[in-house]
């Protein structure tokens, strides 16, 4: 296990250690507790509170959002594994300024089930809430069954829709509302050249040849569609995005912006020349890129691999996306 | 003994932390065929934490279920730790406030479980989960009209034959539901689970 | 050879393709050149021009960091190979304002030799060059043979402190001193846990036990002080933190900027872990981080391992350490 | 023939460019024993590169010899390109404008070219270097008293006992030095590429 760690049961804890030693000024534990962190800085008063949870292992995903024009809470579970109903429930309590809290998370299993008793408990309290769960990656389930899909880097396209709303003061119906309509327009779909390890499992999530890639990957070594033998860069990239575009169909004259992720292994030249790849796809079928993201934004740990997210334009969502955010991990300042 | 005390409820947990603990690698493999492998630990770190938490300080059985299932969300890392949450939740509702257990409140407690659990994640029998060990063995309990060591003796093994049930079962839930037809012919992880919670209870009885 | 490329030999050509097609108003090609990259915003008349050249494969390192603030212009090489002496000298003629051209490069025999071809020939046409070579890696020569140490990502402060400088209007002999003095207080050392494969080559850069890591690695693989048995990661930070402050010792009350570099392959989480361990070390010793950069700023492609930069802080250097920097690569605007 | 001329020398560079392909592994092996191994298709590359490049369109041997090393250095990947460019350039400036070249021409070039790498990297002989087997061969061919071919018969020779010599010597320079003590024992790649361009010049005078 080829990994710069302490001991495998600390490295969650430990890592939120060195992002709050390192960003005490924007990051804080709610009541010291490692698994809650919420901001910082000044929240404007009576925004709506964008709030989510996730296991760890996925940096910049989820924590790293949270900050001015994105996440206002996020719970913290182990690597892979959500975090309990008790700690989102604590998280939402701490993040409510009044005007209710959405909590916007990835559509899998342990999630949905905590943030579900979490709002139970939260109503008990008489805190406002309401849940959005994103579903982005079309190779997980067919567009009939889209709401079964399950989240992967497109998380970040609806953080930052919603906390741009959020920060213009919007309220929790229109917030949301929103959302809902940027999530409609969003398709993402990766592919993985190598497992990761999960500290404590000390093994490689799946296996994989040599010569092999999983196409359809999920962020926690989920199957794929289906495991190919190794293509081109070029051919990835069209293999993708023709399943994005039979998905989502792109027609001349349409606005996207896309976001081409790294899961932690493959070295940003690489997701350069994917991007290259795709800025031709798209210019053959005369879509316009408006805005572009291509680095690290939802990872799995070492995982060798990279997925596509597209986003279809509007003015409105324009508006929300050009809005400025700034976290420790995020900003667009230089976009 | 024909009723449970809230004494003996805490003692059966401790029973099922250490049954957890014994069959940590067999969850393990099971949930390694088609899920993520973590099942072993999940359960054993999930139950351990039962026993060591402020749970243990409680005087009410209904209070005493609910912040044990707290406590097992907390500490288990899977899914199936926040499945059994929901279900101690739900069947500590059911049970409301009671001072003693018989067979039919055992019975109705999981059965209280198995629909909370449904209602929320919107799973049903058959579809290979841990429901399909827990559900037949809360039946057995509620029409149950034997002595409550023979009673969990009967549950225990509708409990296990539900189980053995799943390995021809299609995984709908969860992580294994990603290898569809590839489930089939592996027995269910969470099932197991179920299983051994009956297993424990019945063999703390069987010392009593 | 798990990347997801096209032709190896197209790996740097198309890679720049993909950053000039995603940031078109930032960079742009000196005629058309890919391994001629300079600035297409608006530079300042006047201003001193920093510029560097070298290989590719260490992305942000070398081109990321033309923009606002840093670089002027960047000549690009193949994968870990010096761009010809006559590409270098196209470059600093192109980025020349007539105020002086700084080549500020990384210690490595091939892009001396090239630098110091290219400053004649800039010479034979009036071009006033100085150059400035970094050595930041005190694993590559004792501190007595300072001047043969390699760079590595201590590169970034220097282009930061010398960017800010020239930004500021300071003339050439100027922003050279304050160089010059930045790098005498800068010191940086990694370890690697695992090779890289360079496109061509298709084979690793070198080969290490699973259970091994290389202290004191270079970024193309040059060995380090030794290989030891794997350690964890907070042995492993006060190893390089001894070996560092044994060579510029630091003092209570002392301040530094802090850089926790990841080569590439290294998950975001361990580089936290690793930050929370030098964030203890320094506070054992009483000394205060001014500033601080975790992420991957100096790469070698897919390379397991992480690096650690310490800038020993006075007033002056915090003043060009602070001033706005905008690359399409780098900010510091959440910072 | 006793004097070369520009023909003569273009089609030398195309003679060097097959010697290095043909010795394309060779390089490479001796590379990968204290470098990166890049050696060979570095070589290969720059000297491909001589031959496509405009520096054949050239009308004079010192354009012909500087554009060359131009093209070297834009082609060749790696140090020796760049140490090679350097030379040539050097070596060129020493010839300055000359119609012919006779043994004694040749060997100032090769002595012009050496110090022009000396000067600039601040390398010396028997630092285990290209240098090692050029500098004896540039000097045999100053001292020789014979005609063309004999005086590159001799020059090769000397360049391949310069180029064994350095199997003793401990590397200084480039990614070599990194191997200090353990760099002894090895031929150096840089002195076999100077070896081969004297048997390349060699061979081609032979053949006319
Ligand atoms: N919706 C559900 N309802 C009931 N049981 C479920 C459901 N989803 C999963 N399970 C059970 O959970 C088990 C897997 O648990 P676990 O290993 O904790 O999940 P994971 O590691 O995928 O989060 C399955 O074997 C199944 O019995
Ligand atoms: N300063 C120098 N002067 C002369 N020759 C040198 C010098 N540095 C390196 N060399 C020669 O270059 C050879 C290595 O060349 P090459 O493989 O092109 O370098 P690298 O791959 O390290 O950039 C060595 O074998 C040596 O002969
Ligand atoms: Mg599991
Ligand atoms: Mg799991
Ligand atoms: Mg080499
Ligand atoms: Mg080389």
């Amino acid at each position: 296990m080829k990994k710069i760690i302490n001991a495998p049961e600390d490295f969650s804890s430990e890592t939120v250690e060195g992002i709050l030693y390192a960003h005490p000024d924007r990051l804080k534990a709610l009541d010291g507790d490692l698994q809650i962190l919420v901001r910082a800085d000044d929240v404007k008063k009576g925004k709506v509170s964008i709030v989510t949870g996730g296991g760890s292992g996925h940096l910049p995903v989820f924590l790293g959002y949270v900050g001015k024009g994105m996440l206002d809470g996020c719970a913290v579970g182990n690597v892979f594994a959500s975090p309990s109903a008790n700690k989102m429930f604590k998280m939402i309590k701490g993040c409510d300024n009044g005007a209710g809290v959405l909590c916007l998370y990835g559509n899998y299993g342990g999630d949905n089930m905590n943030f579900d008793m979490a709002c139970e408990l939260s109503d008990m309290e008489d805190i406002k809430t309401m849940q959005i769960r994103v579903s982005d990656d079309v190779a997980s389930a067919t567009l009939q069954e889209k709401k079964k899909r399950r989240a992967v880097a497109g998380l970040v396209y609806a953080w930052k829709i919603a906390g741009a709303a959020a920060d213009m003061m919007l309220p929790i119906e229109e917030v949301a509302e929103i959302t809902r309509h940027a999530l409609e327009n969003l398709r993402s779909m990766g592919v993985a050249l190598t497992p990761c390890i999960v500290p404590m499992a000390g093994k490689p999530t799946f296996s994989i040849g040599d010569d092999e890639m999983e196409v359809g990957m999920g962020i926690h070594g989920e199957p794929g569609i289906e495991v190919r033998k190794k293509m081109t860069a070029n051919e990835t990239v069209r293999v993708l995005m023709d399943k994005i575009t039979e998905d989502m169909p792109l027609f001349a004259g349409n606005e996207v912006a896309v976001m081409v992720n790294g899961l932690g292994g493959t070295p940003l030249e690489e997701l350069y020349i994917c991007y290259r790849e795709v800025f031709d796809y798209l210019a053959r079928i005369g879509v316009v890129i408006y805005s572009k993201y291509i680095g690290e934004f939802a990872t799995s740990m070492e995982m060798a691999g990279m997925s596509i997210s597209i986003l279809k334009m509007d003015d409105r969502l324009k508006m929300f996306l050009d809005y400025e955010a700034n976290t420790p991990f995020f900003t667009n300042a230089n976009r | 003994m024909d009723k449970l005390k809230l004494q003996n409820i805490k003692e059966i947990f401790a029973k099922i932390s250490s049954t957890m603990d014994d069959n940590k690698d067999l969850l393990v493999e099971l949930d390694s065929k088609a899920g993520d492998g973590d099942l072993g630990i999940s359960m054993s770190a999930g139950f351990r934490a039962v026993i060591n938490s402020d749970a243990m300080e409680k005087n009410n059985i209904r209070k005493f279920l609910m912040s044990a299932g707290m406590a097992v969300n907390e500490a288990s890392p899977s899914s199936l730790g926040t499945i059994i949450f929901i279900g101690m939740i739900g069947g500590a509702k059911r049970l409301g406030d009671i001072e003693e257990i018989d067979a039919r409140d055992a019975g109705n407690f999981f059965l209280g479980s198995a629909e909370a659990v449904m209602e929320k994640t919107g799973s049903k029998p058959s579809e290979k989960t841990i429901l399909d060990s827990i559900i037949p063995a809360a039946q057995s309990l509620i029409n149950s009209e034997k002595d409550l060591l023979e009673s969990f003796a009967d549950a225990y093994e509708a409990a296990r034959q539900g189980m053995l049930a799943t390995k021809e079962m299609k995984a709908v839930h969860g992580r294994a539901a990603y290898y569809q037809e590839k489930s089939i012919g592996f027995q269910d992880g969470g099932a197991t689970v179920g299983m051994l919670i009956f297993e424990s209870i019945y063999k703390y009885l069987q010392n009593q």
